[in-house]
């Protein structure tokens, strides 16, 4: 099993012919994963062709496409200034799970943009975030799927190439992963820490999980006493941004220390408090798993 | 983006809020000119992207357009923190009855903007919430519906008692809101809102961010970008669209991915070396953006020794090995550089390092060991 | 509150709808002058608040400014239903390809202001909704959101397929939008909105409905208001803030409460009378009220008894018999009353009633079958 | 028993210094309703005082006077374009029923308010309505308390006066009402019959229900169906309008046939077809309640 995405999962791509976009669904669908319809207003009715010949008919609305391929999952590759826009017509469409790759949405649209799909049970991955990966079943987003390998480890994750490091690293030592979840590194996202958490605790494939935090916000917190009262699986918790100034923000809109709060150590020290096995640095992240499977 | 005090008060006029008259100088005779104009006591206040302004004696009350030429003599041009002061702001020094704060903000546990106010202005709101947080009255806007009106009595109405006072109150954050909102903020802040012995309710104080990924439909505020007050850096970085922050060590770093990045610097500290920087080239693979990160790394006399860590993803090897072997055709690079390169087109990446003369490592443990070795060697 | 067609393309153009040029005339003089200066063939369209005008022969084209003129004061004068025609629009004639039609307008069942659009445009709208429902696409608007540019899209996708027109049209649908919402409509519409051959989008005509309840924000659409175009008693009905229709029969009536009032008259239908009006004084029991009620049917030429039902909760019956007694002191009237009174101050408004000479029922069956008994008689 | 309001209601008037509100809240304490507090911005700390020296606290705000007094429903009686706002500031303060007689609220206003109250879980009466009594235990609007009677029937009306028509003869024939609520004339209102229908099914001591309608609209017409789906008891109906004309807005903003939609006969119709007893003139409805009753 995985979370939010596995085999049925079928894939549009708004912004197909972009540049991300193109490049993106190319690599998917070599990827394994099925997409299946392409969205740019106006040119409905052309398809995008892969280097391979594989053909993927676009449409002009996200609503045609999933009347007419049965779409359930929506990616989103548009630029910016219409980013949150194409967030709320995937949800209107009625897919169940929109991953929004763009980054830099405006933050006051993405506010209403995320109650808009709240206000329809929709389930939105990112804005900012690279994605998801459940190996060798579908991937939507970014993440390179030559890194991933099957297996019962679930990385939940608020950055993106670090966590390509660390699920490396897993496979390299031949621990493979049931679903890889980078949520995004924008202050306001769909998908939180804890809502992946509840996924992986009821998928009974996933036997240990790998929680990689940031700087800002008090998510980390939250999601450690929540594992603390509601989860039984081992888990390996690593926090970047231990030598971050305060007031500067780190690249991701979201990691920044807003004077004394979201710092690294209070983060790992919520999860020490909470029984997580803290890394002090990623190549310590394989270890702490062997150890927390094995227990 | 942070914005100048003289700049958010020209969004909060604009908005309807009450902000005493001023101007801004960047000469000492201008200042005295506005004085003049003004007339009566006024405040030299130094336009520094940074807080305590006031402590760092940029903040001054003059009686007269003499004293005001020599408070803004000393003003202009000194230093406060990183920054140099260019501007100061001259305007009228108002009697105070009562200090509150009013400040709204992208907030990210409400998924929304948070409205916080206190009748304990004047003061760090951080302090109050740290010391008096029921001192605080907060409020998340819900996105659909912005402000409504009774949400903005509310708030006054945790201000002051005197119905007068809530009224104006009421209507200052509702305009508040209107400013954060239709400027694109992630902050906009009153601090202090005063009351005057009349009975005014005014802003004397005006801190506001603007959301970056905002200004490309608001050109006026965009507009109030202060390339000068700038350091040349993050100007550099900005035009080259690499995310940077400047520290205090000396190994540079250049990394792609916020996340990587800080746990890069997090692991040269793990390993006894002070990270130079805070810098990410991004997903693309541009090699001008190697070459700019490589300008702006080797602008910094600190740093002793370069260190590139690239996860090749997205991010393809080969052209990040490109950009640096393009960067030291262009540019003259001292330091010596440490190069760890793994994932996308990687064998591509060794064969392009090795025909300019580097070796590069796939260890990120290995890579900082040595850039760290390096750094404390030089 | 309906307002005419070039008022409401007045509302569009602000709007930003691409809406042919044109002006009202009230003369055939002026007519002429306005199709002199357009050039070309024209179209004259009277200007009234009902439908049916293409019908009744008040929408023709004239090839010539001396056509316009003579269609112009055939036009003007003439009576369209209840209306008199005291303007016409002239408007370029256009060469259309394709009509579609584009409306929204409150609904109750979703609570929300409801899109219609179809392809089938140029007709009325509830005849493809009864004879062709699938030709016609539906959006409720959230007004937490107002309509979002992936909606209008949609919308405008149901219309055409070739991805210019689904371009202009889902601009023109966003435009709409924007104009019902802010100018307080309850309706907007346009039908046709046409393609020309060399492929535009415009509207050509145009109807609003305006929210009486928004008129007090919006000065300019309430200077809207055609106070010629309006018959008498439905003016004095305003300004006094009674509700009133006129109806065919001679039973007059005047009652407190827009559902008693409409079981008033479905009564006098009951025992066999017609109602010559649905009059609701309201819930305030303001004599000056009664006589203009008072004053309003007796204007009809058919009313030959007067009814009066009044329940009293709040509105008080001593006001009202009051009002009764004010109003024959003031204006003479000629047709018998007949009153029921019950509830509130209902002994002392009997008392008042008989010092003037009247008798009166508190059964609304007897007085109802009296009134058509009288009305009969007479 | 009765519904939405009985002797646990605590009540705060928003506008009670107003014309209406002042009027009303002499009315509401003479007919035994529990007035807690009022409401008028710029006023709190003053008090309203009765005919008889009854003194009612004011306060600035809802959430002020709710606290204070624990208020648990509201009356608003403040001009209309202030009625949206004031609606939208007791579901925000929590109150569990707030009830709109404000006649005149601009209808797009409405449209966002009753989505607001909705997202709160409040429940809405009104607005335009002439609110509801449940005789001898609380009255929370304007209908003259002196016609009612405490009994077993439930009345549900778009409309005022016809309402006091018909509760008047039940209450001169002897028989009592268990709530009369009027739900209001307005296009868009918060409360509709199916949701009073509902709480009349799940009130033990209703027995009969009439249910008075009039043109415009389908709510008879889906009422009508849900009866018959729902409902065990003998439900009365009454429509008033057979003789109005179409296109024409017959005082009540809601009351108005479009095109050949929303006319009296096919509202007649709807109920006899679903199992109604409809009265031809507001006489009959006694006679056919007596009948259901004694069934």
């Amino acid at each position: 099993m995985s979370i939010f995405i596995d085999t049925s999962t079928r894939l549009v791509v708004q912004g197909i012919t972009g540049r991300d976009g193109s490049f993106h669904t190319q690599q998917m669908l070599e990827d394994g994963t099925q997409v299946v319809a392409g969205v740019t207003p106006g040119k409905g009715g052309q398809s995008f062709t892969t280097d391979d010949g594989t053909k993927v008919p676009i449409f002009n609305t996200v609503d045609r496409a999933v009347r007419e391929t049965g779409a359930n999952t929506s990616a989103v590759y548009v630029p910016p200034p219409f980013a949150a826009g194409a967030i709320m017509e995937a949800a209107d469409a009625g897919v169940a799970l929109v991953v929004a790759i763009t980054e830099g949405v405006p933050v006051q649209e993405m506010a209403r943009a995320y109650h808009f799909v709240q206000d329809r049970g929709v389930r939105l991955l990112g804005p900012n975030c690279p994605g998801l990966i459940s190996p060798g079943k579908s991937k939507v987003g970014i993440i390179p799927a030559r890194i991933t390998h099957p297996g019962p480890v679930g990385v939940i994750s608020r950055s993106g190439t670090l966590t390509y490091e660390a699920v490396n690293q897993l496979t390299e030592a031949g621990i493979g992963q049931s679903t890889c979840v980078g949520i995004g590194g924008d202050p306001i996202i769909g998908t939180d820490f804890i809502d992946c958490l509840q996924a992986f605790k009821d998928d009974a494939e996933t036997e240990a999980i790998v929680i990689i935090g940031e700087i800002g916000g008090t998510d980390e917190q939250e999601a450690a006493q929540w594992i603390d009262e509601n989860l039984d699986l081992p888990v390996v918790g690593f926090i970047a941004g231990q030598t971050a100034p305060p007031g500067r923000r780190m690249g991701h809109a979201g990691a920044i220390i807003s004077g004394s709060a979201g710092t690294a150590s209070e983060k790992m020290e919520a999860f020490r408090t909470h029984g997580i096995a803290v890394a002090k640095r990623p190549a310590d992240i394989v270890g702490l798993v062997q150890k927390g499977l094995n227990a | 983006m942070d914005i100048h005090e003289y700049q958010a008060k020209e969004l909060f006029r604009k908005a309807g809020i009450p902000v005493p008259p001023g101007e801004v100088a960047t000469s000492p005779e201008e200042a005295e000119a506005i004085a003049r104009k003004l007339g009566g006591t006024v405040v030299v206040k130094a336009q520094v992207h940074t807080g305590g302004r006031g402590k760092a004696g940029g903040v001054k009350l003059a009686d007269t357009p003499e004293e005001v030429r020599d408070e803004a003599s000393r003003i202009l041009g000194m230093s406060i923190k990183e920054f140099t002061v260019e501007k100061v702001l001259v305007t009228p020094a108002e009697d105070i009855e009562h200090e509150a704060y009013v400040g709204v903000l992208v907030d990210r546990s409400s998924q929304a903007p948070l409205f916080m106010v206190s009748p304990e202005g004047g003061v760090d709101i951080e302090e109050v919430a740290a010391t008096n947080p029921e001192a605080i009255r907060k409020l998340p806007v819900d996105p659909r519906y912005g402000l409504l009106p009774h949400q903005a009595l509310w708030l006054a109405d945790f201000l002051y008692s005197d119905p007068s006072l809530v009224k104006q109150a009421s209507k200052i954050i509702f305009q508040l809101y209107d400013a954060f909102h239709s400027n694109g903020c992630s902050l906009a802040e009153i601090n202090p809102l005063i009351v005057t012995p009349t009975g005014e309710v005014k802003a004397i104080d005006a801190k506001v961010s603007v959301d970056e990924n905002e200004l490309f439909r608001l050109p006026d505020v965009a507009g109030y970008r202060d390339v000068e007050a700038e350091p040349w850096a993050e100007g550099r970085a900005r035009e080259a669209e690499l995310s940077f922050v400047k520290l205090d060590g000396n190994v540079g770093c250049c990394v792609n991915g916020a996340g990587l990045a800080m746990a890069t610097m997090d692991l040269v500290k793990y390993y006894g070396g002070e990270p130079a920087n805070f810098l990410d080239i991004g997903g693309s693979s541009n090699p001008d953006k190697v070459v700019a990160a490589l300008e702006i790394i080797t602008s910094d006399p600190n740093v002793n020794v370069i260190l590139f860590n690239i996860f090749g993803g997205i991010t393809r090897c080969d052209d990040v090995a490109n950009g640096i072997v393009e960067a030291i055709r262009r540019i003259e690079i001292q330091p010596p550089i440490v190069i760890r390169l793994t994932g996308t087109n990687e064998e591509e990446a060794l064969e392009i390092l090795e025909g300019a003369g580097f070796s590069a490592h796939t260890s990120m443990d290995a890579v900082v060991e040595r850039a760290v070795e390096l750094a404390g060697s030089s």
